[in-house]
């Protein structure tokens, strides 16, 4: 276990070493001028200089990549040339919003998911229609549609921003806290902006998860369990579902990856301020420190998923060794 | 004849049920795959008016006269930019998923095949290029080489094959792990005839229905990064590009961009059904 | 597989449900009882507002409500006028080097300490200091004279007859507490301390920040001027017009300036539940032709081009009410009679002749800044049109950053750019003619440049010598690779209750001072 | 009576399983179930679970009842009682009939509900260190304990029946013999009756009182176990028996099979086709089952049936051809790297130490259990898997025949590209490759449409043929077999046995015969060598090394193998 932790933490490492010299290569290459873009179009030439000098942005790229890692080393991603903060504070204001956002996201994913692949009345054949469509549809029609109907129309539901007061972690706060009030507002304002952002991961593991349920609902182990004389929950409960959750795991991660990156469309219609507005913004303005702390923190999230992944998968199953 | 009381009842799922059943109904599904590519490769004839140039007066609603799905907001028929859309969007789809398909499937194939360290050198290449942002890694491409449709297929390619490669890599190692690999090998074939021969064809069922189930997430992609300003440029048509351009118009004149909106979602949709049924036919004949 | 079925009802009921919002008709909104005016932004300021850094458009409704000028342009009129804010009154000594202001008393900042010469001083520094893009408003002044607590005397290093505006601006140094400062200076002249606070003297005081999400300003009760009836303004950011337009019709949002697309304008002139009001600006809708580019290398090219650009046709259907056909080369009302006349007309037989002469085929590249609606519509019916003459015309978004570097290398950007609306810091014809056509301006975005005309206007704004600012536009308007497209205006639409909004707005700003706003 | 069917049909995707079946289990007694695979013996069992798979539309008519119940009409919940007190089962499969991702022990509690007795029923089925076994998962145990972990599930809930569906057919013999044993005691311990299903009527002779022999979904004979074996009465009963292959079975002959089936079922018996009693009412109307203890649905008289024996002409036992050998082993060592995910897990020694050498045209058997290293070593000589250490000699070709023909052919290719990929080095023209691809198929006794087939248009038989086909249209020096027969049912394999023979005296080639079967292991080489754990136990000729068995290992063995004794 510690020896696979260990892995999977020097595989990490590369990974982001690879991840933060592409950004930095991709940043030499692009065009686009950030000075610019922060210090305003009508900003003197004068202005412009000594601002490229205070961003280092005259530095060859291998020094400037050099100071990079050094200071990633520390701790410190750099400084966004757009918001003129540390991206680690930028980050650190940004991410525990689409964190939470993510997380309720795959909840919705994984519960749908298993909606879609287990429901068998005509109410299953419906949520599996409904899923299916809204899973097709463009996510930035179907964000734009949720709101017309639930907001607009309906009022059922807030159509922005994460309600509260609270910055950081508003739900896992007040939930933490017991300030139901402002957990109610804050599970309000997450249910739309969640649902759009599983719509599409529900089908897909769903989809999986139905074709290994059926898969293992032939098994003989499951005829042995019959056998028994177990009611069917039971050998549901037992014996089906942990054999066929494999697949539908493994799905689950890749779609927590795109999750990541699919609250890019997300965040701006919800005006969601998380990480994925915080890149949206960032890569017009050509602030590559802060893309580079995204593509950190994306890649990171990426490979504990998969971490993780694995280890419920050898949880699940045994006969995996990790 | 008795009911089926000896038959356990079932929790919800049923185990595989025979293809047979649904063939009708999955060859009717894989012909709208079919179907979908004429209409995309005949938009040309399809089509009643210009997709560039405007016809009509500007955001003319749907059932306007001489317009069925009205004008936008240029005055452009919706129906030939919509069709053409479609051969825009379809086709690029195709093109990603064939690079991918064609690309990745040729790592998967050598790596699972060749096993060892080729095996994990290029697992691991793949593997890096799966923890890369897609999206972002797209939008960077983009933005180096210029937006437009084909850098944005190049950005799209680049990030798609991992996925293939994986999956195909998997297939051939079960395949390799067939006696048949192995009475191959005595049988004398060489390296590349029992990858050419007894491997390949294996990993075909299994990657058209991938690729095709594949296609409508590529529509969808392309719509993604058009909303974020990347894809097709004006005034050519593209589905997405289309749908995202028009949306600040979702409330004011509501078929400018919910009319390309809906044809994404038609053929993503056509896209799955087909995928799933193609599945079920190929599942069939084994 | 009863999916099929099911998912064509969904389809459908998905798509009536998505359509219906047509029929929702606007309602009249009831006015707000607990003195919260809520104004929406779209898209999040970008940079902290911070007076002196903060160089973006959506923010100044912080940065003008939080903070004052000395001076400012006069509201509620549609011609350059310099108006007292801070100042009441001023004198400028013949050479334009000496700039007496005598300032208005009883004004305290909100930490409480008193407005006097010395802050002005405090204030101009801090503008140099901290180098932001707007710093060369400062760069000339050579030094403050605060020996009277009531009267700063400030003298610049050469004469400036823009001076003035540039105190007007919106972008121009704010008076900042001196003792504020000092008190949260750090290292960064209190930059960190100001991404969420303010030491400014405005009617409003930011009370909290949560970026990307809010912002919100309470009243400050030792305001010296009128105060509105909003003890509380909030500021939400929308990252999408149509959920902004959605919350504004549903009455959560009171007022949206300047953010909603034309394609709307219709919808709302012609409803009795909201106002709507198009305010003047100094701002326009601009194209810029790349003569580095393999299209435009002749002025006859480009000239042929401006010709063909239908504008009577286009405003109307693009931009609708808010603009109006521009015919002087600098802003509306800046150049005393219109002098300035811009001499292009739509003649599109002359582009029509030219493209024969090309080979068939020849591209063209439209750009226009992404995220902009009305500019991206225009370049797309352009580069339509081209095609009628065997022109292969793309048009194209670009991001900010890319659209800022082309300066850099012309040859890397497109060979025309729609401008949707576009403007200079304030309202003299220099900070007009110097960032649009001096390739150092900023907005001269493929640096066509003629260094006469630079000259000319450098020379010209020592003494404001309109005669020299006109021959300069003149000259650069030859060059065809510029062209003042439509004169634009803000447009602000407003709850039926919310009142004073003309009055609340200034040619200079895009922005509305609250204070002056009320409950009908 | 615990259970019974009486006239039971079972159609399983409209195709018909089970014709009228009647058949009761005393109490106590061991029923054995004898047929060959389609036979529809594994149905029955389902069938008395209330276990049809649904998706297969089961349609059934008829009486189906256990303890009482009716296992046909009635609630699920009533059929699940039965299942659970009155029922025990135990699969082929042990692998995959437990649950691979829960411990033993609770596998074993889901029963039970106590684990003490969970623990006291281990070691009953003979499981050492039970309390620790509880915690295991069962990858983690070996075939045998596997299956006394099934049983000790099927005895755990005191059934009045216990349904075993070929129990023992995926382990050793030695393995099989204990589990046999241990079926007999439980079965005295508990009082419970058995339901024994296999297709080897050996097995079946070890353990059963009674044993009814299924054939196309009929009994065709039922009766007490030694009569049954002793005087069959029905010419099916009666061939399966001479063709079983034994220790005593003579060599030089040709092996004894049954007919294959030709031509559809229709009203009439559906043995007729292969019968050598057959007459024209036999193909119109259905015998039924008539006698007393000894029922048979037969319209003739046994004893007309011809003797077997006279019938099989003498085989061609090709001797070993005297000269340097083609096959030439010395201190062969095979060592398998264990990995554990990534880590090294250990070695496994696959072969430690093996000399063999095999003359031209020299058949010899090798015999060992599962793990004994006997298929590596095969591999070792095919140049598949190359030696750790050791050095290998092979002159001329080798060529191989698998266990299971079907996946040893590439699905999507047909007969004629497989055949003639092994044409590919002899530059043939088009027209040469096609006549060597007729005259191929032509030998092993089949059409040469068979050419344009794809393998899985083939029965079982048939593919093995292709493969042995493929294997010998290049003749090899040698002819390496990898238990080439052991899916294949009794009188297949004997005809595949003898097809191998005919091969090889035919061509020339030597034999290296790889099986867990020591009957098959003397009826195939000249020489027999015995495998255990990676070495060989002991080598000497055929017939030899059965009746003076040297090794403790080979007399376990012959002890384990189970034979008729009448």
């Amino acid at each position: 276990m510690i020896g696979f932790l260990t892995r999977r933490a020097g595989a990490a490492v590369a990974v982001l070493l690879i991840l933060t010299a592409v950004v930095f290569v991709l940043q030499q290459y692009s065009p686009g001028d950030p000075v610019k873009a922060y210090l305003g179009a009508n900003a003197s030439p004068a202005a412009v200089a000594a601002e490229r000098v205070t961003l280092h942005l005259d530095d060859p790229l291998v020094s400037r990549y050099g100071h990079y890692l050094s200071a990633a080393a520390r701790g410190d991603l750099g400084t966004s040339y757009r918001t003129h903060r540390k991206v680690t504070a930028d980050l650190g204001a940004f991410l525990p919003a689409t964190f939470e956002l993510v997380v309720v996201a795959f909840l919705f994913a994984l519960l749908l998911g298993a909606v879609f692949a287990m429901l068998r009345t005509i109410a299953g054949t419906f949520v599996r229609g409904v899923l299916l469509v809204g899973a097709t549809a463009p996510p930035f029609l179907l964000a734009l549609g949720g709101i017309i109907l639930f907001y607009a129309h309906l009022g059922w539901l807030p159509a922005t921003g994460r309600g509260g007061n609270d910055d950081g972690f508003l739900l896992t706060h007040s939930l933490v806290t017991g300030d139901w009030a402002q957990f109610g507002d804050g599970l309000q304002h997450v249910v739309l902006p969640a649902l759009v952002l599983a719509v599409a991961p529900a089908v897909s593991i769903g989809r999986i998860l139905r074709a290994s349920l059926q898969q293992t609902l032939s098994a003989d182990h499951v005829r042995t369990a019959r056998a028994k004389g177990l009611t069917e929950v039971a050998v549901f409960g037992r014996h089906v579902l942990r054999n066929s959750i494999g697949p539908g795991l493994s799905m689950a991660g890749l779609q927590l990856g795109f999750m990541f990156a699919g609250v890019v469309v997300v965040e701006q219609i919800f005006s969601w301020p998380g990480i994925g507005n915080y890149l949206a913004e960032s890569i017009p303005a050509a602030d590559y420190p802060a893309i580079a702390g995204v593509t950190v923190v994306l890649g990171a999230v990426y490979i504990v998923t998969n971490t993780v992944v694995d280890m419920i998968q050898a949880l699940a199953d045994p006969r995996i060794a990790l | 004849m008795s009911d089926a009381a000896v038959v356990p009842r079932r929790f919800g799922v049923r185990s595989r049920t025979p293809a047979v059943h649904n063939l009708t109904l999955n060859r009717v599904l894989v012909g709208l795959l079919g179907l979908v590519t004429l209409v995309a490769l005949g938009a040309r004839l399809l089509a009643p008016d210009d997709p560039i140039q405007p016809v009509g007066d500007f955001n003319l609603p749907p059932g306007s006269p001489g317009h069925l799905l009205g004008t936008d907001m240029i005055g452009r028929d919706l129906l030939s930019r919509t069709l053409w859309g479609i051969q825009a969007s379809w086709l690029s789809a195709l093109a990603v998923v064939l690079v991918g398909l064609l690309f990745g499937g040729l790592i998967g194939l050598v790596a699972g095949a060749a096993g060892g360290w080729v095996d994990n050198v290029l697992m691991r290449l793949t593997d890096l290029f799966l923890a890369l942002p897609g999206v972002l890694v797209a939008i960077a491409i983009v933005a180096a080489l210029g937006p437009g449709l084909v850098h944005t297929l190049l950005g799209i390619s680049i990030v798609w094959w991992p996925y293939y490669a994986r999956i195909i890599r998997g297939e051939v190692r079960a395949l390799a792990a067939r006696p048949h690999v192995e009475a191959a090998r005595l049988a004398g074939a060489s390296r590349l005839r029992i990858l050419r021969r007894h491997l390949l064809p294996g990993t075909v069922p299994t990657a058209i229905v991938t690729a095709s189930l594949d296609i409508g997430n590529v529509v969808l992609l392309l719509a993604g990064l058009s909303f974020i300003g990347l894809g097709q440029l004006a005034p050519a048509p593209e589905l997405g590009a289309d749908t995202a351009r028009a949306l600040t118009q979702l409330l004011a004149q509501w078929w400018v961009p919910v009319v390309p909106g809906i044809a994404v979602m038609l053929l993503s949709l056509v896209a799955n059904l087909g995928g799933d049924a193609l599945r079920g036919l190929l599942d069939g004949r084994r | 597989m009863k999916l099929l079925r099911f998912g064509a009802a969904a389809l459908v009921a998905l798509t009536i449900a998505a359509c219906d919002g047509k029929t929702n008709e606007a309602q009249v909104n009831p006015a707000p009882t607990d003195g919260v005016l809520t104004v929406g932004l779209l898209g999040d300021i970008g940079q902290p507002p911070d007076p002196d850094i903060y160089y973006a458009n959506n923010g100044l409704a912080i940065v003008l409500n939080t903070y004052e000028g000395l001076v400012q342009y006069e509201d509620n009129i549609d011609t350059v006028k310099i108006a007292p804010r801070l100042a009441t009154s001023w004198e400028v000594s013949a050479d334009k080097k000496v700039y007496t202001f005598h300032l208005r008393s009883g004004v305290k900042f909100h930490d409480g300490t008193a407005f006097t010469s010395d802050a002005v001083k405090v204030s101009l520094q801090r503008r140099t200091d901290v180098k932001g893009g707007a710093a060369y408003m400062t760069a000339g002044v050579q030094s403050v004279d605060t020996s009277d607590p009531a009267t700063a005397v400030v003298t610049l290093k050469e004469g400036n007859a823009a001076f003035l505006d540039y105190l007007a601006s919106p972008f121009g140094p704010k008076m900042i507490s001196p003792s504020a400062l000092a008190a949260n200076k750090g290292s960064d002249d209190a930059q960190t301390y100001l991404t969420t606070h303010d030491i400014g003297s405005g009617p409003y005081t930011l009370a909290a920040v949560q970026t990307g999400t809010k912002y919100e300003l309470t009243q400050f009760d030792g305001y010296w001027g009128t105060k509105s009836p909003f003890t509380k303004v909030e500021l939400p950011v929308y990252n999408d017009s149509s959920a902004l337009e959605l919350a504004f019709d549903k009455g959560d949002v009171s007022a949206i300036v300047a953010a909603l697309p034309s394609s709307d304008l219709k919808k709302y002139e012609t409803s009795a539940a909201v106002n709507s009001y198009l305010l003047p600006t100094l701002q326009s809708a601009l194209v810029t032709l790349n003569p580095s580019g393999t299209f435009f290398k002749t002025a006859e090219a480009r000239l042929a081009f401006l010709q063909s650009l239908d504008r009577e046709k286009l405003i109307p259907q693009v931009l609708g009410d808010r603009s109006e056909l521009a015919t002087t080369l600098y802003a509306k009302g800046m150049i005393p009679d219109g002098a300035d006349k811009q001499e292009i007309n739509y003649k599109p037989e002359v582009l029509k002749a030219y493209a024969a002469t090309l080979p068939a085929g020849t591209t063209m590249t439209i750009g226009y800044a992404t995220g902009n609606p009305n500019a991206q519509q225009l370049a797309t019916i352009v580069a339509a049109q081209m095609a009628t003459l065997n022109i292969k015309a793309t048009a194209q978004g670009y991001p900010t950053a890319q659209v800022f570097d082309w300066v850099n290398d012309p040859a890397k950007g497109p060979d025309a750019f729609f401008d949707g609306n576009n403007g200079p810091d304030g309202g003299n014809p220099y900070m007009w003619g110097h960032v649009f056509w001096d390739k150092s301006g900023g907005i001269n975005y493929f640096g066509c440049d003629d260094p006469s005309v630079d000259a000319d206007l450098n020379k010209a704004v020592l003494t404001g010598d309109n005669a020299l600012f006109v021959s300069a536009a003149t000259k650069y308007a030859s060059s065809g690779c510029y062209l003042n497209f439509s004169y634009n205006k803000d447009w602000v639409v407003a709850q039926k209750w919310l009142t004073g909004v003309a009055e609340s707005h200034n040619i200079g700003a895009n922005e509305l001072n609250f204070a002056k706003l009320g409950i009908a | 009576m615990i259970a019974s069917v009486d006239d039971l049909h079972v159609s399983l995707r409209g195709n018909p399983v089970l014709r009228g079946v009647s058949l009761s289990v005393r109490p106590g007694e061991i029923l054995g179930l004898v047929g060959e695979s389609g036979s529809g013996k594994s149905v029955l069992a389902l069938t008395l679970m209330g276990l049809l798979p649904p998706d297969a539309h089961p349609q059934v008519t008829g009486t189906v009842e256990v303890a009482g119940v009716d296992m046909m009409h009635g609630s699920a919940a009533a059929h699940r009682g039965v299942r659970r007190r009155e029922l025990g089962v135990i699969f082929q499969d042990p692998m995959t009939s437990l649950n691979p991702t829960m411990r033993i022990g609770r596998q074993i509690t889901e029963v039970t509900r106590d684990t003490d007795r969970a623990v006291q029923l281990l070691e009953h089925v003979g499981v050492a260190d039970a309390a620790v076994r509880l915690r295991v998962y069962p990858h983690e145990l070996s075939g045998g304990l596997r299956q006394r972990v099934m049983t000790a599930i099927a005895v755990a809930g005191r059934p009045s029946l216990i349904i075993a569906d070929e129990p023992t057919t995926a382990l050793d013999v030695t393995v099989q013999a204990q589990v046999l044993s241990l079926l007999r005691d439980l079965r005295d311990e508990y009082g419970c009756s058995v339901l024994f299903i296999t297709h080897d009527l050996a097995v079946a002779a070890q353990i059963t009182d009674r044993i009814g022999v299924l054939y196309a979904g009929r009994l065709a004979e039922l009766g007490p176990t030694r009569e049954l074996l002793a005087h069959p009465t029905h010419p099916y009963t009666a061939g399966l028996l001479r063709s079983r292959l034994s220790l005593t079975t003579p060599r030089g002959r040709e092996l004894p099979t049954l007919p294959a089936e030709a031509g559809p079922r229709g009203p009439g018996c559906a043995y007729h086709t292969r019968c050598p009693l057959a007459v024209d009412r036999c193909a119109t109307e259905q015998p039924p089952l008539v006698g007393d203890e000894h029922q048979r649905a037969c319209w003739r008289d046994i004893s007309d049936m011809p003797d077997g024996t006279s019938a099989a002409e003498p085989g061609e036992l090709g001797p070993a051809v005297e000269g340097s050998a083609v096959v030439r082993l010395h201190n062969i060592r095979c060592d398998f790297k264990l990995r554990n995910g990534w880590r090294r897990a250990g070695t496994l020694k696959a072969l430690d130490g093996v000399d063999l050498e095999v003359a031209p045209g020299e058949a010899v058997s090798i015999v060992g259990e599962s793990g004994s290293g006997k298929s590596t070593l095969l591999r070792v000589i095919a140049g598949l898997i190359p030696p750790t250490g050791g050095t290998r000699e092979v002159t001329g070709g080798t060529q191989m025949v698998f266990q299971d023909a079907g996946s040893s052919l590439t699905p999507w290719l047909t007969i004629g590209e497989l055949l003639r990929e092994r044409l590919l080095p002899l530059k043939l023209s088009r027209a040469e490759q096609d006549q060597r691809v007729r005259d191929a198929l032509t030998k092993i006794g089949l059409p040469a449409t068979v050419a344009t087939a794809r393998p899985r248009q083939l029965s079982g038989g048939q593919r093995q043929r292709v493969a042995l086909a493929r294997a010998t249209i290049v003749p090899p020096a040698v002819l390496l077999c990898d238990e080439p027969t052991s899916a294949l049912d009794a009188s297949l394999a004997a005809s595949v046995l003898n097809l191998i023979r005919q091969l090889r005296a035919d061509l020339g080639m030597a034999v290296v015969f790889v099986t867990h079967d020591l009957a098959v292991a003397r009826l195939m080489g000249d020489r027999i060598v015995v495998m255990t754990g990676g070495h060989i136990a002991e080598t000497g000729p055929a017939d030899d090394l059965v009746s003076h068995p040297q090794a403790d290992y080979t007399k376990t063995l012959l002890a384990a193998v189970p034979e008729i004794a009448i």
